[in-house]
């Protein structure tokens, strides 16, 4: 296992600190607890709590900012973090105006952060929570637990953290994220596997020409393996199995974020974002605003993931606010 | 007193903790490659919160601190899922000192009741309820018959062995492996497997207690 | 060769497509030419132009923006690009008060760039230039090629860029870039080599339990291999390294970059930081600002560098004044 | 007219893009794994252009061309080196439309005081030079011995040949494989094997030329 590390039990909470020694000015930790929330905070707005498995860097420590998240909780490498936790965080950024968790669609992720707002809740705390699951890759209605939450939560983030800073009440900002829910859509895939500190061992491989597509973002196989193909046609496929689930018309306007999953130099995102460009383009659809890099990631996964997001005036107008996170700066 | 509870729970944590490394590579066939990993890590926790425990406590309290340890330090789906589920035996042994086999399936049935409340999953979806259930029905088939609290825990144990062969044959629906769809057949279940260990650790625990 | 592209010799052309649909906001392509350019340039001021290889993303054109670059090059991956196109993107972005070429030093790209500039002051443009050589693993007295320019070029770009921006001229703009070439200092290691696409195989092996120590940022060895240590001992050996050739005081303030090659996740290089912080806190050194992520990278190469600036009250004004480039953006 | 020099060139073309992956493993060892890319981009490049150029040109337009080419698609060291090189070449063959021994040698000299005037390098720095300066003297020598232009290219071959070997001997100091110091030595300069192959092509050309 070639790791820049010390102690695999350690990397979490070494991370933690190494985030905190570098973004003072950004967030600030709950001592005893792998929560970091904004420096200056709470402020008096809902505020926003994400979090999840560790690995996933800058997602989601990285969007604690103005006009994104107010905390994240870090989890265990891949392992949802515990319902203290998360209720650590909730009752920090709480500024009485209540808290949305936004939650990727996990059994995990979900389970510990209801329990989080159960506990919350019996404080007296007002908590709401949405559930994201914007990855195509897993059918729907096939299977009961329903779709995975993947790249498109960092543009839940900067929207409903926008939608917050305006002064908006939970139930507002909630709708927002649920209208960003119902219009984002991603897929990924993978061209090779990632370690887990603690496992020490890649949890699948792939062979020097094969491919994993609708790859998750945790090492998860996706739906099927097969033979390396060119960036367009990679692109085009997931492209497609975006549009077979949300149609879009000439004149839509979308946002389009091109993923890297860790390994993948920025290189071949951008080959990538050129042939999504070009589908974009010759569909009629309009492009809003573009991201290109790692902002959701899988260790040091090699692939990426496309997210579309369905604008509407409202949506593009929070998308295009300002935002000043560790990783996620927009004037 | 609680010493027996306690040394009953040591041999579960050994056991988990034994079979880190085999849990983890379970699920790393048909899910994130971190069962093993985080039911460990629980374990671990949880025997380091029961050494220091005083020894004047009922069978709840420890299992109730069982409970809350793992809720808030395993994570992942397995955490809440088992943490309920020792927080809802917990519950069902209030003020017990000892067990017979009745109180037994009662706290058995809590759990499981608890991991379906929690979980909203069934059995036949790939999950540590094919190893339980059955193991439940055994549990009670075996009282029924007038067996001891051994012999009904090991009944119990087979059957969740059982219950973990049964989850190679069918897809996952439920949890992180039903994103693999057909593709989760042929593999077994890490949180049955981990059922399994607990009922195979605890049914031994007792038999050496009693020869 | 696990790539998401279409065709080795495409890759340069497709990714310069990819950033300018993703970012049109930001730069604009010279047609014909593999340079990116600001969208809104020229502007009246002192123009900075650099460039190099390509396989850095998101240098250097990642940097094009207000507060930093005015134009870059991009060379076939890894190879300095020919005078033609730096003499291009001169030509560009000049805005009658005088262009600074920004060159790491590299045999080809000085001589290349500097080819450029001779073309570009035939037509009478003003043209300067500097030289950045911030790698300490290549000790500057022995070898008279003297030290590789690495990670340190993004400060400076930074730093030049914003002082370019206050609408000093060439001299003054020149005298700061020197300033920081004089006291920027870097140094990296890598843990796996990378695959320039045309090549379709590494350039160098390493051993599962092996590390290259002061690798360069073009997959050439570094000083030395040896087993790897943990993230602290690797931190802690690339400081000293730093240190004997930059001896800071107690009292000094630094900004830090903990720059990532490329495959190395954001988890593992904020480890590495935690140690910087706590090398430099312990020596009573102060850093007024701190990079952590993927700036000055290596395709897909494993490993991380750090640099060290030391700032005084005027280079700290300028790289904390406001930039806003497609992989640089600050308030 | 301008068909022979454009088929030296294109032999000297050929020679480069046969042995684009062997250059780039040399510099893969001690540098950075693209001078055979380079070399080969820069003249497939040269091919374009010279298949395209009208038959009444002198040799001195046909290396011009060469040399321009050269500079605008090779990059890296290597680029403007030899493109430097071709333009001197250019400048000290003007108005020629065949050579001759002396021609050639004074070409050979110019381009060589291009490459050191651009890179700043002496013989014995582990680059081209100390395949082309040998090659010079040998050059030279057999002019002086009244050897024919073809002979006098060969003395030139071998020379540049042994000067190749020679780098093997000594560390760099010059161009990156400098950064590696120690470990530079044993391995064989890729500028110098480059400039070997070209001179090895040319003598093979004018020697078939003759036959
Ligand atoms: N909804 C559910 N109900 C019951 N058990 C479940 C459910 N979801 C998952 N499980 C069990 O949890 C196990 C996985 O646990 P673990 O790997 O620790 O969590 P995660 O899936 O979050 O990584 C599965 O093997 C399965 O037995
Ligand atoms: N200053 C110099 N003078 C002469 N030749 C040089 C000089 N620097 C480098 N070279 C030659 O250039 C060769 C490398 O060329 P190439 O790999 O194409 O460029 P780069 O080093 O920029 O990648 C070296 O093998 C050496 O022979
Ligand atoms: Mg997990
Ligand atoms: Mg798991
Ligand atoms: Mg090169
Ligand atoms: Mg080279």
């Amino acid at each position: 296992m070639k790791k820049v590390i010390n102690k695999p039990e350690q990397v979490v909470e070494e991370m933690l600190q190494g985030v905190v020694a570098a973004h003072p000015q950004y967030v600030k930790r709950i001592e005893g607890f792998n929560v970091l929330v904004r420096a200056n905070g709470p402020t008096a707005k809902v505020a926003l709590v994400s979090g999840g498995g560790s690995g996933h860097e800058p997602s989601h420590g990285g969007f604690v900012g103005r006009g994104m998240l107010d905390g994240a909780v870090a989890g265990a490498v891949f392992t949802s973090p515990t319902p203290d936790q998360v209720y650590e965080a909730v009752k920090a950024v709480d500024g009485d105006k209540g808290v949305l968790l936004i939650i990727k669609n996990y059994t995990g992720d979900v389970m510990n952060f209801e329990m989080a707002a159960e506990m919350a809740e019996a404080d007296g705390i007002k908590v709401d929570k949405v559930v994201i699951n914007d990855d195509v890759a897993v059918e729907n209605s096939t299977w009961t637990t329903g779709r995975r939450g993947i790249a498109g939560t960092v543009l839940l983030h900067k929207i409903a953290g926008a939608k917050a800073e305006t002064g908006a009440d939970l139930t507002e900002v909630k709708r927002i994220a649920e209208k960003v829910i119902a219009n984002v859509r991603s897929m990924g895939m993978a061209l090779s596997p990632c370690i887990v500190p603690a496992a020490g061992k890649p949890s699948f491989t792939l062979a020097e020409d094969e491919m994993e597509i609708g790859m998750g973002i945790h090492g998860e196989p996706g739906t099927h393996r097969e033979n390396i193909r060119s960036a367009d046609e990679i692109a085009s496929h997931l492209l497609e199995k975006i549009f077979a689930d949300m149609p879009l018309q000439q004149g839509d306007e979308v946002a389009v974020l091109v993923n890297g999953l860790g390994a993948t130099p920025l290189m071949e995102l951008y080959v990538v974002n050129r042939k999504v460009a070009a589908v974009l383009n010759a569909k009629g659809i309009k492009t809003a605003k573009t991201f290109v890099g790692n902002y959701m990631t899988s260790l040091e996964m090699a692939g990426f993931s496309i997210t579309l997001l369905k604008l509407d005036a409202e949506l593009k107008a929070l998308l295009l606010a300002p935002a000043d996170t560790p990783a996620f700066v927009q004037f | 007193m609680s010493a027996y509870a306690i040394a009953a729970i040591q041999a579960i944590g050994e056991a988990i903790i034994t079979n880190k490394e085999n849990l983890t590579a379970l699920d790393a066939a048909i899910g994130d490659a971190d069962h093993g990993i985080n039911m460990a890590r629980g374990f671990e926790a949880v025997m380091t919160k029961l050494t220091g425990l005083e020894p004047d406590k009922d069978i709840s309290f420890v299992l109730k601190t069982v409970g809350m340890t793992l809720i808030s330090t395993v994570g992942g789906a397995s955490g809440p899922l088992y943490g309920t589920a020792f927080m809802r035996a917990a519950a069902a042994s209030q003020g017990k000192w000892s067990l017979d086999a009745a109180a037994a399936a009662q706290m058995l049935a809590a759990a499981i009741t608890g991991i379906k409340e929690r979980g909203k999953a069934q059995r036949g979806e790939k999950t540590m309820l094919d190893a339980l259930e059955p193991a439940y029905e055994a549990f009670v088939a075996g009282m029924e018959e007038q067996r001891t609290l051994v012999e009904c825990l090991e009944l119990a144990r087979d059957a969740a062995l059982q219950g973990v062969e049964y989850t190679k044959t069918i897809i996952a629906t439920k949890g992180r492996a039903s994103y693999l769809g057909e593709r989760s057949r042929g593999h077994q279940d890490p949180g049955a497997t981990s059922a399994y260990l607990m009922l195979a650790a605890l049914a031994d625990f007792c038999r050496r207690q009693e020869g």
